[in-house]
């Protein structure tokens, strides 16, 4: 249960640079809002990257026709992008955001999805077949303080068609999915990047409004499809949280094996992928060869190879097999000999250390002002394994190191996921042998519905934070379900990481950040 | 990696290259000679093991005569995220205590919607629909993807 | 008349799905019957298309991570001669379809497959390729991909796995095998059964700039 | 042994004796071409498939297998898919450089290619600058990359070819410099006579250390100047779809296609006439018997031989790195491969005056 401290409008941007003060560095979490009686607002989960301490803030506006909401682009660089967001799917304008255009749908798009009053109908809003135009210009508006409402100031180009600008995606084999860039280019080197996302955006999060909470389960696997068990831990967390449910110890302990079985998969994926859109092949097929043993032996528990389906609220889908604990281990001693084949073959490679040590260094402030957690922020040195921060599951009981490198460039990050591979070895060891009895489910209503309140529950996905927010009217359904993304700040990162840099270089800051997707675009 | 008092220089920088550069290929090398992983769909159709949670169509299963224990109370319906599944009732009369009762005419399942996410399974309360491993679906023509579950 | 089944080595013409809609295929395709020299020619070219389909590397979601899986180690379908992944649309034969369409990506999608060079094919992977799968309800996803381009196979399953994918391209080159390539009809006419285009709406969604 | 000279010349004498002398000298070339172009395709179609088949086998795979008896018949079928491919005319393209610039980058790789002495006598070409006629033929080929980058209208296709001029001027340097230094060795720029100088024992035994650095150094310079990896910059495929020949699809693609796979044969085959004794068999002073059995071996199998296990080599080193990044490439060349070069030329003549060669 969230405790939210609502703020006035007037006195708001002071309480969050007081807040920033404060040592409030991180911007977890911002959460659009659609209250409708009650108007529109945010939500704003900060957190102290040194103490861990969480606030929730919040500010409402009744205005529906052209509401406005003072920016804190400038005091937490990821706002930049959530804002974007919030303003797609809600229509909110921040008041001196550098660039208010629509991060996710179309410009041309009609309405505001996430608005409770939102009119889905195919008319509105065809499929179009001829492309969108870029929009060279973008609104910016005016933050003066005594005007009721900001006018807009300035026209600014994103590019200027004197440069030479290529267009990289959504199909593109680099891009890892569908994001596109659009690059202005001096010779080889990047003058500007400009990030457009949005091409799988699937609306699961309005979906979600109008489905029962089991339903909603199947949708987290589809996010981040390489942390669908984290993903889908983190709402059943949520969930179970809110309903003051207990899961039994083992749940729990298949529950944190799953995820840390998911964890490595992931990090063999994100191995595989560099080492292919660095032009080594051979790599990525070693990586692969790998990940199958893995994806055999969570297909015989679960099911599913990529989409599992395993966590439900309350438990878990199916027991466990009797082979499972025997092959998990030897799979893990396996892994750790071909760990080294990685290290001769690619990491220790000149070729590959002179293209990714000193490129796209992240420093540990930015990491932080982007919010980039996971492999990319611990590369930047900052500490913020959720894991560590706010344990769940058994994390509190086993014993496994934070991998951290200060480097912050393509190298280290690349680094930090391999030797998580290692620790995530070590905690599944720690465990494997000791799954005590009981239920692997418990049972449930048939009809789930949580109690009004609002509800934030996080795990550490493959790839970082993966926050789960529910406010709940107290019906079956959710009456805002909203995911943390763990790409988006990735992506907020690269489009100023990548600049100065050359077009090669783009490809492994790219993959060195591990983003996936679906994952951004939900 | 340390070349002592190479470190750094030109050669030293020359030989560290060449050494990381020969590891790597001592490991393709390697791998040129051991035993490929590939398994051989569809030459091992016969022998090849799926697993047995493997989700990949929907299946009503029917005894002998026939018969399936769906008892079309449309809670697999219900539970389904996304319309994968209808369901047609007929009401019949048993003629003995001409009490009325609904049962299944037909059941459709779309498996080019589906998303396996076990919902309807486990809402059964007959047990009468179930999850099969057999992943040979692909078809030419939509429509064949829909299908129907009772016989 | 004989008709003419299409041999895929290791699974028997019968064990295969949808034979109906293949022989129907064939049966309008032979409607006109063309001199044996072409026929031969033509099986000469079919088994050439059919056993060498190069795909463009289309994956916008999870069935994309599994189509890689099929290129790896482990499913290798080089052995069946399909691992030249093309990224350029001019040098593909097939646009394997794998993942959500929204409504952001159709066009880009629609323009690749008119980038490519004939003949060509589209396979569609997974739910959400064939019919919108688990976001079917969705303001912004396609409800399967056969609404904008013509498909030749639905590989169902979310997302499918390595050997059912493979079974859809085995299905594909059964598809080729009885195509006719000279003087017969081929798939050019089936251009004209799309539906038409939809109706496009060019009204703005922001409110316009004050300015002017 | 077979000697291909007395066989070229009968051949030559009986059309002499039938037909006028121009029309023979005419039909003579006519059937040169057709056997060079012949020969060109089949080593084209073996090399594809031995790539694919040794790729496959680096990476824990089978390659194609189901295609003909293990796979044999995958080429074809390719090339059969290849011939009836729709070629697209591409909008605002420059079309006449569009449509020459394959056959520019083919002909550079056939012309070269002829020149390539098989066997004794087996070759088309011979004369007194040979070796520097071959590195004037294959270097032509850049102009073809050139011109499709420029033509398609597709900024990743400029961007690839211009890559690709960079490169491959620069490593042109270092490659003649290795030909230089073989060149010192010989002390002759005829091929045949290059070749039948190593007959007791090849060049790279012969010039020792200088002789395997120019080898080494050749074999870099020459992978860079195929575009195959570490140096496939200007088709990276991650990073620029299909560099320049993005907007090329059916034979247009494949001439490309075939004409990469050919450079490949040609690096490989004048690596071979250089440092691998040509044709000529494996001699070791002393021993006569051994020595006699070699010698049993046709000329064609021995230069096969040696061709295909330096393509393989250049297949492993493709197989195994990732790709450079274009200032590296630039910096490996001009700040490595031509002052070692240099200085290994310099060697090589210091090592001839003195006679410290073997």
């Amino acid at each position: 249960m969230m405790d939210i401290e609502y703020i006035d409008i007037k006195s708001f941007r002071q309480t969050m640079l007081d807040r920033r003060a404060a040592g409030m560095d991180f911007l977890r979490e911002m959460i659009g809002m659609d209250w409708e009686a009650e108007g529109l607002g945010v939500i704003y989960i900060l957190e102290n990257s040194a103490t861990h301490d969480v606030e929730e803030l919040a500010v409402r506006i009744t205005e529906r026709d052209r509401p406005q909401i003072p920016t804190v682009s400038d005091i937490w660089q990821i706002a930049e992008m959530y804002e974007r967001e919030v303003y797609d799917f809600y229509g909110i304008e921040f008041a001196g955001h550098p660039d208010m255009r629509r991060l996710f749908l179309r410009n041309d798009w009609v309405g505001f999805p996430l608005r409770k009053d939102y009119d889905p109908s195919e008319t509105i809003n065809p499929v179009r077949l001829e492309s969108e135009k870029n929009e060279e210009i973008v609104r910016e508006y005016d933050i003066a303080e005594d005007k009721q409402l900001a006018e807009l100031v300035e026209k600014m180009k994103i590019l200027h068609y004197d440069q030479f600008v290529i267009n990289i995606g959504p199909q593109h084999p680099a891009t890892h999915g569908v994001l596109r860039f659009r690059l202005s280019l001096e010779g080889e080197v990047l003058r500007k990047v400009d990030i457009h996302c949005g091409y799988i955006h699937r609306g699961i999060e309005k979906m979600c409004e109008s489905r029962t909470y089991p339903q909603t389960l199947a949708f987290t696997d589809r996010l981040d499809y390489l942390s669908a068990h984290q993903n889908r831990h983190a709402l059943c967390m949520c969930i179970e949280k809110a309903m003051g449910l207990e899961v039994t110890g083992r749940v729990q302990y298949i529950r944190t094996i799953m995820d840390e079985l998911q964890r490595i998969d992931s990090h063999l994926l994100m191995f595989s992928c560099m080492a292919m859109d660095m032009g080594a092949i051979t790599s990525f097929i070693y990586g692969f060869r790998d990940r199958e043993k893995l994806l055999d032996i969570m297909e015989e528990v679960t099911g599913g190879r990529l989409i599992q389906n395993y966590n439900v609220i309350g438990g878990v889908q199916a027991d466990i097999t009797p082979g499972f604990a025997a092959k998990v281990k030897e799979y893990c001693n396996d892994q750790k000999k071909r760990l080294k084949e990685y290290y001769d073959v690619f990491v220790n490679n000149i070729i590959f250390r002179n293209r990714s040590i000193g490129v796209g260094i992240l420093s540990r402030e930015d990491a932080i002002s982007f919010g980039t957690t996971g492999g990319t922020g611990r590369a930047s040195g900052w500490a913020c394994d959720v894991r560590k921060r706010h344990p769940y599951a058994l994390y509190d009981k086993v014993e496994f190191k934070e991998i951290i490198h200060t480097g912050g460039d393509c190298y280290d990050r690349l680094l930090v996921r391999l030797e998580e591979i290692v620790e995530s070895i070590h905690i599944i060891e720690q465990l494997i042998d000791n799954i005590p009895e009981g239920d692997f489910k418990t049972k449930t209503k048939p009809i789930i519905k949580l109690p009004e309140g609002r509800f934030y529950a996080a795990v550490e996905g493959s790839r970082g934070e993966f926050g789960v927010f529910i406010e709940s009217h107290g019906e079956k359904t959710p009456y805002r379900l909203k995911f943390r993304p763990m790409g988006l700040p990735l992506i907020a990162a690269a489009q100023n990481i990548m600049k100065g840099h050359k077009v090669a270089d783009m490809i492994t800051i790219g993959a060195s950040l591990d983003y996936v997707i679906p994952d951004i675009d939900r | 990696m340390t070349m002592g008092f190479l470190d750094n220089t030109y050669i030293g920088n020359i030989l560290t290259a060449v050494k990381s550069l020969l590891t790597g290929l001592g490991v393709t090398l390697r791998e040129f000679f051991t035993r490929k992983v590939t398994e051989r769909y569809p030459e091992n159709r016969k022998t090849q093991h799926i697993s047995e949670r493997h989700r990949a169509m929907l299946r009503m299963p029917h005894d002998e005569e026939g018969n399936n224990k769906c008892i079309a109370c449309g809670l697999c319906q219900q539970a389904c995220p996304n319309g994968t599944i209808s369901i047609t009732t007929r009401t019949v009369t048993d003629e003995e205590s001409g009490k009325s009762k609904k049962v299944l005419a037909e059941y459709h399942y779309d498996l080019g919607a589906c998303m396996f996410c076990q919902l309807c399974v486990n809402a059964c309360p007959k047990g009468a629909i179930e999850f099969t491993n057999e992943f040979e679906n692909a078809v030419f023509d939509r429509k064949k993807l829909i299908m129907k579950l009772n016989r | 008349m004989e008709m003419k089944k299409p041999v895929i080595k290791s699974i028997p013409y019968e064990e295969f799905k949808d034979n109906e809609t293949l022989e129907a295929l064939i049966a309008e395709i032979n409607k006109e019957r063309t001199n044996v020299v072409v026929g031969k020619l033509d099986d000469l070219i079919n088994w050439g298309r059919s056993n060498s389909l190069w795909s463009l590397t289309f994956a916008t979601s999870c069935c994309g991570i599994e189509f890689m899986s099929v290129g790896a180690a482990r499913y290798d379908f080089a052995r069946f001669g399909f691992e030249v992944t093309r990224n350029s649309p001019r040098q593909a034969d097939l646009i394997m379809c794998a993942g959500t369409i929204t409504h952001k990506m159709a066009p880009v999608l629609k323009r690749l497959y008119d980038q490519m060079a004939e003949p060509k094919y589209v396979v569609a992977v997974g739910g959400c390729a064939i019919s919108g799968g688990p976001f079917k309800d969705s303001y912004h996803v396609l409800n399967g991909i056969d609404k904008i381009v013509p498909v030749d196979v639905y590989i169902p399953g979310c997302p499918p796995r390595p050997e059912a994918i493979l079974y859809g391209m085995m299905q594909l080159q059964r598809k080729v095998k009885v195509e006719k390539f000279l003087g017969g009809k081929n798939r050019h006419q089936k251009r004209g059964e799309l539906p038409a285009e939809p109706i496009i709406v060019t009204n703005h969604p922001v409110k316009e700039d004050k300015e002017q | 042994m077979i000697d291909f000279t007395s066989i070229n010349a009968s051949i030559e004498s009986y059309l002499q004796s039938v037909l006028p002398a121009q029309v023979a000298t005419l039909v003579e070339c006519a059937l040169i071409a057709v056997c060079a172009i012949a020969a060109y395709l089949v080593f084209a179609i073996v090399m594809i498939y031995m790539e694919r088949k040794v790729c496959a086998a680096f990476q824990c795979r089978i390659g194609p297998d189901r295609v003909g008896f293990l796979g044999l018949l995958q080429v074809f079928a390719d090339v059969f898919k290849m011939l009836i491919k729709e070629i697209i005319d591409i909008k605002d393209s420059d079309r006449a450089l569009y449509t020459l610039a394959p056959f520019l980058v083919v002909m550079s790789s056939l012309i070269t290619f002829s020149c390539l002495p098989f066997d004794n006598g087996l070759q088309v070409l011979d004369f007194n600058i040979g070796v520097f006629f071959i590195m004037a033929a294959s270097s032509f080929g850049v102009l073809g990359i050139l011109l499709a980058g420029w033509s398609s209208n597709n900024k990743f296709s400029m961007i690839g070819a211009i890559r690709s001029g960079g490169q491959m001027i620069s490593y042109e340097l270092s490659m003649s410099l290795c030909i230089l230094t073989l060149v010192v060795l010989s002390g002759t720029m005829r091929v045949s006579e290059i070749v039948e100088m190593q007959r007791e024992g090849w060049f790279i035994v012969r010039g020792h250390i200088p002789a395997i650095i120019a080898f080494l150094i050749y074999l870099i310079a020459g992978n860079a100047e195929t575009n195959r990896a570490p140096f496939d910059l200007p088709e990276a495929e991650s990073e620029l779809t299909a560099g320049f020949h993005t907007e090329y699809s059916g034979m247009g693609f494949g001439l490309f296609y075939v004409a990469e796979f050919m450079n490949l044969f040609i690096i490989a085959g004048i690596a071979t006439t250089l440092f691998l004794g040509g044709w000529t068999p494996l001699y070791i002073p002393g021993l006569d018997g051994f020595n006699a059995a070699m010698e049993w071996i046709p000329g064609i199998v021995w230069f096969l031989g040696k061709v295909f296990f330096v393509i393989w080599l250049l297949m492993w080193v493709r197989w195994t790195f990732p790709r450079l990044r274009i200032d590296q490439v630039l910096v490996l060349e001009w700040k490595y491969l031509v002052p070692i070069g240099l200085l290994n030329l310099l060697i090589m003549t210091v090592c001839v005056v003195m006679g410290w060669t073997l």
